[in-house]
């Protein structure tokens, strides 16, 4: 028994069960709800399953259909994956719940509820089937498969603006998949595989293999939104339904980021991308403080939102110039700790947001005077989910932080820390301005109830998010675990 | 020889142009046609790269590779196509322009 | 110069030259017509390429089945460039945005990329040699559609996936569109409809059979499968309406759902998805094969149907009721 | 008295009283309490008179490590406080029986009685700055207790003065206790003449207790605060509180360890500078309380002298530190008992018995303090005497001379206060009560005793005889002038009333309080709802660019460059 | 295994504070009972531990956050006094609080934040390294801000923005030194002596300039001048925050700060040897003055008393920079003696304000005939403050004024005059006022049974601290006195 529970390969059913429940949810929309949950139920077990077994058993990836590589499609079992996957059952869960109450199935959301459960099951089983895969061409159709089911759940809202974001985030999806797919091939023309194992033993510097990097790494650039190309950001992921939104930010940026995150350790360390790098935290830098002054130009709470995460892709992108050959372990963490706790953090603030949308009617910044009051759980759940935003600790975002500015201390970038340390202010401002306006004391004449599974669920989210920093000593040791770096997480200085 | 290169050329050539006309034309069929453009260009590259061996048939794998590709970008331009329609529906435009003009605040 | 080369020059200049005029011409229509050949042209390309399974699919999809689709778009949406939306001046950055494209930078990566293709000069053997050698235990014959649905049949699971997903969102936008008014069909075509019927399934039938050995396979016989489908419409054929529930929607995810169970049971009793006794490979694909040439008509049939099946279920107000936020 | 038994007695010599403030918080018990008041004392008085050998205690618990005790110097201190707060008490119960703020009154009254009590017996620096604090503060209770302007001013100028002498004293304890490593007083006197900073130490410990003691010139706050008080509050002000000072003095000045003429030399001098001020600002003014006040002044010019003389040789130090006690002894005797007698100037004016019953319980201290023959000012002043040869600034014959004229002076002043209190304007003052005329009476009688207590100079002066026509020449000669005086002015009445430097401190608290005023700095200007920083030049135009990079073609712009850069890096 | 206290003495509080946010308005007493419970155990365990640590036997836990960083708990004998201080003003904030927002809106959302705060306040004095120090002072300014802000008026709100504003810089600042520090020193964990000692001279620049980093970014929640300007704005919170705020949570976790970096990150000897300490003595004197100068002109009581806390904090810091024992002994009592004066005035301006509804200085005529126990420890908080005997704050100014002489810095000794000469200016009129001067108008009468002044729950704790402030200052010199335990502290500062 045992023995077929470590053996299993959870990570795996990660995969199929969402994609199965979106078929089940498609076919019986009357029990989509019901069958959205028992999922949103089992997956954590799973991701918890599969984390055990992984550091129980074996590390090793496997391949699907038995092939070996370079013909078969290998799945990744390691750390990365593991967090990944942990992290998306997680929010995945919450955002589940969440969805209960913001789809309700009495009124006239039924068209919305009938095909929000298949589109976000189908995102969800493609963000896992994502996080596992370890073939490049692989990742290229889960990434259709998440970009496509993210247009879909954009599109939900239906109003036009919604309609819009949909279209020019497909629009944008697919230009960047095409530039990775392009850069793909190239690969493939000179090494016959795109299995990122194998590639990363094989590769060399040529201008070809540069040449497929720079468009690999555009298209994956513009799938993550990193300045200047975060232009459709804030509006997809203003349109969407706030589960969306919240998934939206949480994951599906992500998603993009964790390809590059592997290409860069484990297929492009041996080219010369010094000065790639370097153009990417230059990019990353402006992001952290453009993304920051803009969220605090927003009038409406999830605009403000949207654009904090363009400056917290911003940091992501610190982790490629800061991963020096002494800092590579560091940076490398450092970036895999802020993508789990951004994901928890801001997939919270997105649901108080919809929650004021939803009470209020609408999601100005105005609107959310009192919200402290009667509906005090959002002003608590917005508090403690900013603080993992701000880098305050003991939330992750403040370690992540940390393990940044040492590092860029270390390896003498010292031009990234007023970066880092004027965001932080910044972050600190735009969340400053939110709570000034949910403590202003207003007396409203009615909210209407909000049901529970839109308030504590949020709650117990941003209770990790701010937690996550006193907890994130296994998640890390997970994420370590068949990680291409090795090396100290906090590198001392040598005089 | 020569000529997978030549096609893989032309393949690159087909992505200039659809990544062109996706940014610069307006109407939103018109981009999706880009699209599909690109998308061609991309696949014969493939094509091309897995065509360069000795034998007659190509490297079944590029081809597979492509067959999926094609799948996944019908699926995309049938999905940006029902978008397009139903936001023609809704507001008689066929542009971003709406889009751009309206503030997001 | 070989003949050959010059063949392939010109069908190269012709697809660029295509390409370039449908992405140019001011009339859409003609766009989208230009667009079908040159998805017919690109088909021949992959013959000469050595990729006759990927011409078959491109002539059938790439032309066809979105050449379909353009055009009921073109229908929806007239094909003028203009429309009644207000067009706001361009700015100043995207004035000056097209001469910077055109003139500079587009052209600028292009010549990079085709500087560094030459590299690709260097011929490394690609994995047909390794494809071949393992294709005696894959359960097909063809080479093709024994790494599409064996070797890297995850992709393919997933590309099924895509698909059903495309549909759903199809269906979340919108409710098909009336159908024709069996009056406005001309006699000829209802004719030829009733005669063609019977042929195209039955070729769909022979080119799904036939993926196994040769190219062919089960989107190819799909498409065939569609344009039936699409013949029967015209000629006034309607899905009862009893069969637009759940029975339409167990044939729509037939084709995804067995592929995932496959996928599921292999998964459970071998420890890996898709991992198929060598036994019943063979079988396994067939079984694949066959459900998902149904599933990929009925996907593609209904996207051409542009929308959910009107039904007569409770409250559904359409989506055009929403009320944006105006505030 | 047993060991057990006189430590326990030490205990509630400080705390009984304020037990007693604790009773009167509980409203069930107040009104006994109230009658207990008058008693707090009686602890201390027990204590003084009945002596064990070398009783202290050490609490090292207590604050940072507490000494109490009684030596002797403690003991005739004790004694006189303990007395005159009797008497006062005694007096003040009958004094405040109508008044609305009696319970404010008694709860200051024993605070303060409790500190000047406590003072007596502190042994160490932190229990005598304790109480000496104690002592002050709460006596600035009793100074405003009447809440005309007149005590709110003469309040406010004593509670400065008062905290000045607080830092002063904290200042200079501060290197003492360094020097000596030590908290105990007798530690600390031994090592002060050794002490880094020495001469600053004694600056600050002189100003800080000069300031206790009217030393001139921060004497002004005395002749305000002193007639300010009820009656037996001056009283105790005067008699008792003022010599908090010098028992300040007396415990911390390295008498009889060291030589320090020019340290001799200034407290001489101060000492003659007071007797004479004191005299002189006394005459000139019309209220008795103040003339009495200044006085004091004058009086304790005297004792600060026989402490210069000590320091001049610290050998004879053991001989002479007697007769300072005694002095105080005396002085505060019978200053306190003038000052209750202002009270009972009603009878002045009445005819009968009571008249001059009055008449001679006003004299009786009046003369001691001029020191007539006889009384025990004749007494303390002999005791001086022996000791001029000591001075190092005047030779003898010239420093006798000089206190001759002090006691002239001295009697001038008392004959003017009897004038004065003589005065029909006086007539209005109410008839005393009896418990009044108890506390006067008691005062009165230990004026009488330790006139007749010579044994305190036999022991010291070393045989000295007395001289009583020494004593006689100054009080015949102060009496006959204030005679002359009062026939050639009698007709056109006085008009005196000197001012005194607290108007250049009122000046100088002015501008202060200018000053403070002026540091509130004006509240920073709101910004206009426009230039809020939403809409800042830079945020504006980032909103702008941003709007631009929402365009799909300037998107693409920024995409193919950015291709383009990663190809060319 | 017994070590377990630790996080079980952070829980107390956390754990209710969580719990009462779920907690729905009108449950006043399951509210009340949480609080109450919580508070008293946490003393309880504080006792226990006392205990221990008096035994020398220190606690520790350690729980790995990343690799190569730990979350230190410990608890040492100056993790004790603040720690004690804490859960001792807690409980009676708590009481205070009841009271005060009796029938006032938000009441959830007020104690949850309250214990978060404590809670914070609590992990910060358990810190066992600089890196925990960190996120605990963090987690203050987070849980602090909403307390500033309960109020919710405009005004309310633009104090909050100002204490955001400064706190959170602060924290950066803070949060960047310390990683700079981390990657050049190692671990930072608190030992008596310090940590950078061993270090290569070559990085006493860079050493340096951290900690001019480190002090700037700890004196804004110490208010130095001029970085106090959050303190004074921040007054407009309910009193019970103000309270905590200025006695123990937020200036205080500064101060505390402050102390340990000094003497257990960098170490006395070697702050002392490379002139670290001067600085901050003079910035630290120049705010006693300064804060007091500013103190003599607020009207409103409120605001007045945050000026004084502005100024006394600072005695604090000059102990410290002392960098002799006696300094030492000073500035750490003080920590404690400071609390409790502190609290006790902001307690009885709160029962003002909310029996009477006086808020200002000039309003105060007489009010102590009508609030005599208010009053009354309100007085001994002002004569405290001023530093008179036998009040706690003299014990204080005692000895920092010996160590000033035992540092060889006898200017200090100026300021310590000065200061009191200060702050006698602008506490004695009050005290005047109270007790001398006619009220203008007759006060409301009580309408409290017996004639109460006011209810127990406000007139309870600022007696109780008021009692302390007195028992402190006579018993200074007893065992378990906040002076006996910090000499416990120095002696082991400084090995005697």
């Amino acid at each position: 028994m045992t023995e077929l529970f470590l053996h299993q390969q959870w990570l795996i059913w990660l995969t199929l069960l969402p994609l199965g429940a979106a078929v089940a949810a498609f076919l019986a929309p009357q029990q989509a709800r019901w069958i959205g949950l028992a999922t949103a139920l089992l997956l954590p077990v799973c991701a918890l399953a599969g984390i055990l077994s992984v550091t129980l058993t074996h590390a090793d990836p496997i391949t699907a259909g038995g092939w070996p590589t370079p013909l078969g499609i290998e799945l990744r079992r390691d750390g990365l994956a593991l967090v990944m996957l942990a992290v998306t059952a997680l929010v995945g869960f919450i955002i589940s719940c969440y969805a209960l109450g913001y789809f309700p199935v009495h009124d006239r959301h039924y068209d919305k509820v009938r095909y929000f459960w298949p589109l976000w099951l189908f995102l969800w089983g493609s963000c896992n089937a994502l996080f596992v895969s370890g073939d490049l061409f692989n990742l290229y159709v889960t990434l259709e498969l998440v970009t496509l089911s993210s247009v879909a759940l954009i599109a939900l809202e239906g109003g036009k603006q919604a309609l819009a974001a949909a279209l020019r985030y497909l629009f944008i999806g697919l230009l960047g998949s095409l530039s990775y797919l392009l850069g793909v091939g190239l690969l493939y023309g000179s090494y016959a595989t795109v299995d990122i194992a194998l590639l990363g033993e094989m590769i060399s510097a040529t201008r070809l293999n540069h040449a497929a990097m720079a468009l690999m790494v555009a298209g994956l650039v513009l799938k993550s939104a990193l300045f200047p190309l975060h232009f459709w950001l804030p509006q997809a992921h203003t349109m969407a339904p706030a589960p969306v939104s919240a998934a939206l930010s949480a994951l599906v940026v992500k998603a993009a980021y964790v390809i590059l995150l592997r290409l860069w350790f484990e297929v492009f360390p041996a080219l010369d991308t010094f000065a790639v790098g370097h153009l990417l935290g230059l990019l990353g830098s402006i992001a952290i403080v453009w993304g920051s002054l803009m969220a605090l130009r927003q009038e409406r709470l999830k605009l403000l939102i949207a654009y904090s995460t363009v400056a917290q892709i911003g940091y992501l992108y610190l982790v490629f110039p800061l991963a020096q050959p002494e800092t590579m372990a560091a940076a490398w963490t450092g970036g895999v700790l802020l993508m789990m706790t951004h994901a928890c953090g801001k997939s919270a603030m997105f649901m108080v947001a919809g929650t004021i949308h939803h009470t209020a009617g609408s999601d100005r910044l105005s609107r959310l005077a009192g919200a402290g009051g009667p509906v005090g759980v959002l002003a608590v759940v917005f508090t403690l989910a900013a603080t993992t935003i701000i880098g305050l600790p003991p939330s992750g975002g403040f370690f992540a932080k940390w393990i940044f500015i040492n590092a860029a201390l270390v390896t003498g970038q010292w031009w990234y820390l007023p970066i880092i340390l004027s965001g932080t202010l910044l972050a600190a401002a735009y969340i400053a301005r939110v709570l000034g306006w949910a403590f202003l004391d207003v007396k409203r004449s009615s909210y209407p109830v909000i049901p529970w599974v839109m308030k504590w669920p949020p709650l117990v989210l941003s209770v990790i998010a701010l937690l996550f920093g006193l907890i994130a000593y296994e998640p890390i040791q997970i994420a370590l675990i068949g990680a291409p770096v090795h090396g100290s997480i906090m590198v001392e200085m040598t005089p | 020889m020569t000529t997978p290169l030549l096609y893989a050329g032309g393949g690159i050539l087909l992505f200039s142009i659809g990544l062109h006309a996706l940014l610069i034309r307006r109407h939103l069929l018109r981009k999706i046609l880009a699209i599909n453009i690109m998308g061609s260009g991309v696949f014969m590259v493939f094509i091309a790269i897995g065509a360069r061996g000795t034998d007659a048939v190509g490297d079944p794998v590029t081809q597979v590779m492509v067959l999926t590709g094609i799948v996944v970008s019908l699926c995309f331009t049938a999905v940006a196509i029902a978008l397009t329609i139903r936001m023609h529906n809704l507001t008689n435009c066929t542009t971003f322009a709406t889009d751009e003009e309206s503030s997001l605040d | 110069m070989e003949p050959a080369l010059i063949f392939d020059l010109i069908l190269l200049l012709t697809l660029i030259s295509l390409a370039w005029l449908l992405l140019a011409s001011t009339d859409l229509f003609r766009a989208v017509v230009l667009f079908i050949a040159f998805g017919l042209l690109l088909a021949l390309a992959w013959v000469r390429l050595g990729a006759p399974d990927v011409a078959l699919a491109e002539a059938a999809i790439g032309a066809g089945i979105s050449g379909a689709l353009l055009l009921i778009g073109l229908g929806q949406l007239g094909s003028s460039e203009r429309d009644r939306c207000p067009v706001r001046p361009l700015t100043f950055l995207q004035h000056l945005s097209a001469p910077v494209l055109i003139g500079v930078i587009i052209p600028s990566v292009t010549v990079i990329l085709l500087l560094e293709l030459r590299q690709l000069q260097v011929v490394t053997s690609g994995q047909q040699g390794l494809v071949q050698n393992l294709l005696s235990i894959s359960g097909s014959d063809h080479p093709v559609t024994a790494v599409l649905l064996n070797f890297r049949a995850w992709d393919t699971l997933l590309e099924k996936g895509v698909l059903l997903l495309a549909l759903i969102t199809i269906w979340s936008l919108d409710q098909a569109r009336p159908r024709f008014e069996n009056t406005d069909i001309p006699p000829l075509l209802s004719g030829f409809g009733q005669l063609l019927l019977p042929l195209l399934i039955l070729f769909a039938g022979v080119l799904l059979w036939q993926g196994g050995y040769v190219p062919g396979g089960a989107f190819q016989a799909g498409a065939l499968l569609t344009a039936a489908m699409l013949l029967a419409t015209l000629s006034g054929y309607a899905l009862p309406s009893r069969w637009t529930g759940v029975a339409l929607r167990l044939v729509l995810v037939a084709g995804f759902l067995v592929f995932l169970a496959v996928a599921a049971i292999t998964l459970l009793l071998r420890g890996e998805p898709l991992h198929y006794p060598q036994r019943l490979a063979g079988g396994l694909i067939l079984l694949i094969e066959i459900v998902a040439t149904l599933s990929v008509a009925a996907i593609l049939s209904a996207a051409l149907a542009g929308g959910h099946p009107v039904t007569n279920l409770p409250p559904a107000a359409t989506p055009t009721t929403k009320i944006e936020d105006k505030s | 008295m047993s060991a057990t038994v006189s430590t326990a007695m030490l205990l509630l010599v400080p705390v009984f009283p304020l037990l007693l403030i604790g009773a009167l918080t509980v409203t069930r018990v107040r009104h006994m309490a109230l009658a207990m008041c008058p008693l707090a004392p009686l602890p201390g008085l027990v204590l003084a008179l009945f002596p064990a050998a070398n009783v202290s205690v050490a609490m090292p618990w207590l604050l940072v490590g507490s000494h109490w005790g009684m030596d002797h110097t403690g003991q005739i201190f004790l004694l006189l406080t303990a007395l005159l707060w009797l008497a006062a008490g005694i007096y003040a119960r009958s004094y405040t029986r109508n008044s609305p703020q009696r319970l404010r009154f008694w709860i200051f009254f024993l605070l303060c009685m409790s500190g000047n009590l406590g003072l007596t017996l502190a042994l160490d620096m932190i229990s005598f700055y304790l109480f000496f604090t104690l002592m002050s503060f709460a006596a600035y209770g009793l100074i405003i207790h009447d809440n005309t302007p007149f005590a709110l001013r003469a309040g406010r100028i004593y509670l400065w003065l008062v905290i000045l002498g607080e830092v002063l004293l904290f200042a200079a304890l501060l290197p003492a206790a360094r020097a000596a490593d030590s908290l105990l007083l007798r530690d600390v006197a031994a090592t002060l003449a050794n002490a880094e900073g020495m001469n600053l130490i004694l600056a600050l410990l002189l100003v800080a207790l000069g300031i206790k003691m009217g030393a001139v010139p921060l004497h002004f706050w005395l002749p305000l605060a002193h007639p300010a008080a009820p009656i037996p509050a001056s009283a105790v002000l005067s008699g008792a509180m003022i010599k908090a000072g010098l028992l300040g003095l007396l415990r911390l000045f390295p008498l009889g360890f060291a030589t320090l003429p020019g340290w001799s030399a200034t407290l001489l001098s101060l000492g003659l500078l007071m007797a004479f001020f004191g005299v002189l600002m006394g005459l000139l003014q019309k209220q008795p309380k103040t003339l009495l006040a200044y006085s004091s002044i004058s009086q304790i010019g005297f004792p600060l002298m026989a402490i210069g003389l000590g320091l001049a040789a610290p050998q004879q130090w053991p001989l002479l530190a007697p007769v300072v006690g005694f002095y105080a002894l005396h002085h505060g005797l019978a200053k306190g008992a003038l000052f209750l007698g202002v009270g009972m100037t009603g009878h002045l004016n009445s005819p009968g018995l009571m008249r001059h019953v009055t008449l001679a319980g006003l004299m009786l201290p009046a003369l001691a303090l001029a020191g007539a023959p006889f009384t025990s000012g004749a007494l303390a002043k002999a005791g001086l005497k022996p000791f001029l040869m000591l001075s190092p600034l005047l030779d003898e014959s010239l420093l006798t001379l000089l206190l001759g004229g002090a006691a002239v002076g001295t009697t001038l002043l008392m004959g003017r206060l009897l004038l004065i209190l003589w005065s029909p304007a006086r007539a209005a003052v109410k008839a005393a009560t009896s418990g009044m005329w108890g506390g006067w009476s008691l005062l009165l009688l230990a004026v009488v005793l330790v006139s007749s207590y010579p044994g305190v100079l036999t022991s010291s002066a070393a045989g000295a005889d007395l001289k009583w026509i020494d004593a006689l020449w100054p009080v015949a000669g102060g009496a006959i002038i204030t005679l002359l005086g009062w026939y050639s002015t009698r007709k056109r009445g006085a008009h005196l009333g000197a001012k005194d430097l607290d108007v250049l401190l009122d000046a100088l608290l002015r501008r202060l309080a200018n000053l403070a005023a002026a540091l509130k700095l004006p509240p920073p200007p709101r910004l206009p709802r426009g230039a809020r920083w939403q809409n800042l030049p830079l945020l504006l135009l980032l909103q702008d660019s941003e709007q631009q990079l929402r365009q799909l073609s300037v998107a693409g712009v920024m995409f193919i460059l950015l291709l383009l850069a990663l190809l060319l890096l | 295994m017994s070590d377990l206290i630790l996080p079980a003495i952070l829980l107390s509080s956390l754990l209710p504070g969580l719990i009462i946010f779920t907690l729905p308005e009108q449950q006043v007493t399951l509210r009340t009972a949480l609080n109450l419970a919580g508070a008293l155990f946490k003393l309880m365990l504080v006792a226990l531990l006392f205990v221990r640590v008096a035994e020398r036997q220190y606690a520790e836990l350690r729980l790995p956050l990343l690799p190569d960083i730990e979350l230190v708990l410990r608890a040492d004998a100056l993790s004790l006094l603040f720690l004690t201080l804490s859960a001792l003003l807690w409980l009676l904030t708590t009481i205070y609080a009841i009271g005060y927002l009796e029938g006032s809106p938000n009441r959830s959302r007020f104690f949850g934040f309250f214990s978060l705060c404590v809670s914070a306040t609590t992990g910060i004095a358990l810190s066992g390294d600089l890196v925990t120090f960190v996120i605990f002072y963090e987690m203050l300014t987070i849980s602090t801000y909403p307390l500033v802000v309960h109020r919710g008026t405009p005004k309310a709100l633009a104090a909050g923005r100002i204490y955001l504003a400064y706190t959170i810089c602060g924290g950066l600042v803070l949060f960047f030194a310390t990683v700079w520090l981390r990657s050049i020193a190692g671990p930072l964990d608190f030992s008596p002596g310090g940590v950078v000692a061993d270090l290569d001279p070559a990085l006493y620049g860079s050493l340096a300039i951290i900690f001019a980093l480190l002090m700037l970014s700890l004196g804004v929640k110490a208010a130095l001048v001029p970085l106090h300007i959050w303190l004074p704005s921040a007054m407009v919170a309910p009193a019970p925050v103000s309270a905590l705020l200025h006695a123990v949570a937020v200036v205080k976790a500064g101060a505390f700060g402050i102390i340990r970096v000094v003497h257990d990150i960098y170490g006395l000897d070697f702050s002392a040897a490379q002139n670290l300490l001067f600085p901050l003595a003079l910035l630290a004197a120049f705010t006693i003055i300064y804060g007091s100068i500013r103190a003599l002109s607020q009207n409103d009581l409120k605001r007045r008393l945050a000026f004084s806390t502005v100024s006394q904090v600072s005695y604090i810091l000059l102990g410290v920079a002392m960098a002799t024992p006696l300094g030492t002994i000073g500035g750490l009592v003080h920590l404690v003696h400071q609390g409790l004066m502190k609290i006790t005035l902001f307690f009885c301006a709160g029962n003002l304000a909310e029996t009477l509804g006086i808020h200002k200085v000039d309003e105060m005529d007489g009010v102590g005939r009508r609030m005599p126990w208010t009053m009354a420890a309100f007085t001994v908080g002002a004569l405290g403050m001023i530093g008179l005997p036998p009040l706690a704050g003299f014990i204080s100014k005692w000895y920092l004024g010996l160590g000033s002489l035992a540092a060889g810095q006898p200017w200090i000794i100026l300021v310590l005059i000065a200061s009191t000469l200060l702050n006698a200016a602008y506490f004695l009129p009050v005290v005047h006022r109270i007790w001398f001067i006619e009220p203008r108008q007759d006060w409301p009468s009580s309408s409290l049974r017996g004639g109460r002044e006011t209810t127990w729950a406000l007139l309870a704790p600022p007696l109780m601290t008021a009692l302390l402030v007195i028992l402190l200052g006579i018993l200074a010199g007893s065992v378990g006195s906040a002076l006996y335990w910090v000499e416990l502290i120095a002696a082991r500062e400084y090995g005697l």
